[in-house]
């Protein structure tokens, strides 16, 4: 074992290999290779078997120590390693021996079944013993690999960053929501409907144009709140538009909205709005 | 390990552009010349010369490169601001039921004080309803009844028939027309209407009204 | 106010480079289409225009115009990344083996419980690995498996590509090939390799595993 001097997250790390990283630290020393042989300091024990993501990975790591094929694994010489590594795991603890051991269970079974003379003629359709862990360590093997790929995509943060620029005014605006006519029409039918249940109100509506003439005739006394009453007439709307503004002015004033004023009979007409000052017209 | 100037992308400008952006806010000098190792530090003279040019480059982008208090950041263009404020827009609910019946209540009975809606819709009007259809420009005063007190009177606006997409108020439905109506609303809705050919082929032959008259009659058999 | 084309600083390409660097976050054109107003909104077709362009104007820069899942962004070219690193001191995360072999196996796997994973794996999954991810947003509840128990079965999310910059999961590194359960038949061992060529070259090319070994002898003489 041979401790090495990087240590995990100095500035040349970032670039090294995966399987060149210390994986285990014991002691404050890091070590970036596995054991050689089967002496492992107790100490060390534990460290190293976390640093395997179970007993399928230990296997694997066993398998390929000895540059075996995975497909072909000497049952025997395997099961001996692993059992090895077993027993002093045992003289430690541990919980995390369960899994270790099932497999240990595993590996004795298939070893018991490949000493076994296998009956003739039915070989073809015979499993191998094997078959079944073959299986399941190539299976973790690709999902092994397919974890060290997915650690070498570029990563947000660790590799690229999204930009982002300054906005000096970045407030939520608020958007008003949006009205549709018809729910506007519907709350006044509602209120029609609930004011006729009251009774005793008198909703008398004037035609909508005579309304809209009344506003705007209030409009133009702001800008100018003394005005002769023929002023507001404007002949090419014709008769229609000569009666609308006659009931606009007449609602106005029975409102009490606009005064109208004659300083002497037969003489002008005013129409004044009561929030001026009384200022007379010469 | 790319080294500066290695290629355009590392170029020291575009080294300094991607550590602004990266770093979304104000950087000094001596951060900017942090980023780099005592092999390639630039300095400050050559950092300043290169945030120079990155300000040319910006001069007909939606960015710009602006030096402040706490250093320089690459920030959005006040011209753009438009834009990308709409991107932090939020959509509330609805309006209330009560916002609704004022403002039907403005248009077709104008002008009117907040007393006269109290006194049809039999409850007080909330002066944030008020507010709200003030802000959007939809109603104003539009003068005073001269009774004690003084009264605000109330109108619509032209922003309010552009809103609705009237002409005038008469392109209202009449209050005759509203009490007849069973459900305003697949009526006046013009957009419903589009959504259903039928409907929509309807419209198109003949007036607003009529074709909700005709409607209403083809129900009634049922 | 403004309007799109105005001057060059608010032409369309300007105005959704301004908007994509003032998100920070990737953009689906439909976001992008709403920043603009009715009166001035660029069909998807002359948005994907500008977007082209502007991606050709990062050609030589420090960054780079990227779509991923959720949109589009911009964001630090890899070789700027050396430089920009720096900015923080902090190191980025590295994350556990358990827990990258747990969300490769649901990236490739989904819809996957628990049980499965354990079962490739050959050890429990700790819960807190599950809860990581989801709390990263990486991964999610999508159904529930029909058996006693209703086990959770999980996918990847939208985060979770735009995390490693993927488009959608086609763009994960393929899988491992798995070797043919035939061939572990001693007896067929040779024949089955000479026959199938594809097959040793299979093995041969796996890395990894020729890497260590490479390793291991290289050290032994020691």
């Amino acid at each position: 074992m041979e401790p090495v001097n990087d240590q995990p997250g100095s500035g040349e790390n970032q670039t090294v290999q995966q399987e060149e990283m210390p994986f285990a630290i014991v002691q404050g020393q890091p070590y970036t290779q596995l054991p050689k042989d089967l002496y492992i300091p107790p100490d060390a024990l534990e460290v190293f078997l976390e640093a395997f993501e179970g007993p399928l990975d230990l296997l694997l790591y066993l398998i390929r120590r000895q540059n075996l094929d995975i497909l072909d694994i000497p049952i025997a010489e395997i099961t001996k390693q692993y059992m090895g590594y077993i027993a002093m795991l045992d003289e430690l603890q541990f919980e995390l021996a369960a899994e270790y051991l099932v497999m240990a269970a595993i590996l004795a079974e298939i070893k018991s079944r490949m000493l076994l003379p296998r009956p003739q003629g039915d070989d073809e359709d015979e499993d191998d013993p094997r078959a079944e862990l073959v299986r399941r360590l190539q299976e973790y093997e690709r999902f092994k690999q397919a974890a060290e790929n997915l650690d070498d995509l570029p990563r947000e943060g660790r590799d690229f960053v999204i930009a982002e620029a300054f906005v000096t005014d970045r407030k939520v605006v608020q958007i008003p929501p949006d009205i549709e006519i018809g729910d506007m029409l519907d709350a006044l039918k509602d209120v029609l409907s609930r004011a006729e249940l009251f009774g005793h109100h008198q909703i008398q509506m004037e035609p909508l144009s005579v309304r809209e003439r009344m506003t705007s005739i209030i409009d133009r006394l702001r800008k100018n709140p003394y005005l002769e009453f023929q002023m507001f007439f404007t002949p090419e709307e014709g008769r229609m538009g000569v009666v609308v503004t006659f009931l606009a002015l007449m609602e106005l004033t029975r409102e009490r909205i606009v005064d109208l004023i004659q300083n002497e009979p037969m003489g002008q007409i005013y129409v004044k709005s009561p929030e001026s000052p009384g200022q007379v017209y010469e | 390990m790319a080294r500066i100037g290695d290629t355009p992308r590392t170029s020291l400008k575009s080294v300094l552009e991607a550590v602004l952006l990266a770093s979304g806010e104000p950087l000094s000098l001596s951060v900017m010349a942090a980023v780099f190792t005592d092999d390639d530090r630039p300095s400050d003279g050559e950092i300043g010369k290169a945030l120079a040019e990155l300000g040319d480059d910006y001069a007909e982008r939606g960015l710009e490169l602006r030096e402040v208090a706490n250093g320089f950041r690459i920030q959005v263009r006040e011209e753009t601001n438009p834009w990308v404020a709409r991107l932090w827009e939020e959509r509330p609910q609805r309006y209330s039921r009560a916002l609704l019946e004022t403002l039907a209540l403005i248009a077709y009975r104008q002008p009117i004080t907040r007393g006269d809606i109290e006194e049809v819709r039999g409850v007080s009007v909330r002066t944030n309803i008020i507010r709200t259809l003030q802000e959007r420009e939809w109603i104003r005063v539009v003068g005073h009844r001269d009774v004690p007190g003084k009264p605000a009177l109330f109108g619509t606006t032209k922003v309010f028939l552009d809103y609705f997409n009237l002409q005038n108020l008469d392109d209202l439905p009449s209050l005759a027309e509203i009490k007849d109506m069973d459900s305003i609303e697949p009526e006046l809705d013009l957009e419903a209407h589009s959504e259903e050919p039928e409907q929509s082929e309807a419209i198109a032959e003949e007036p607003l009204e009529m074709d909700e008259t005709a409607e209403a009659k083809d129900e009634e058999p049922q």
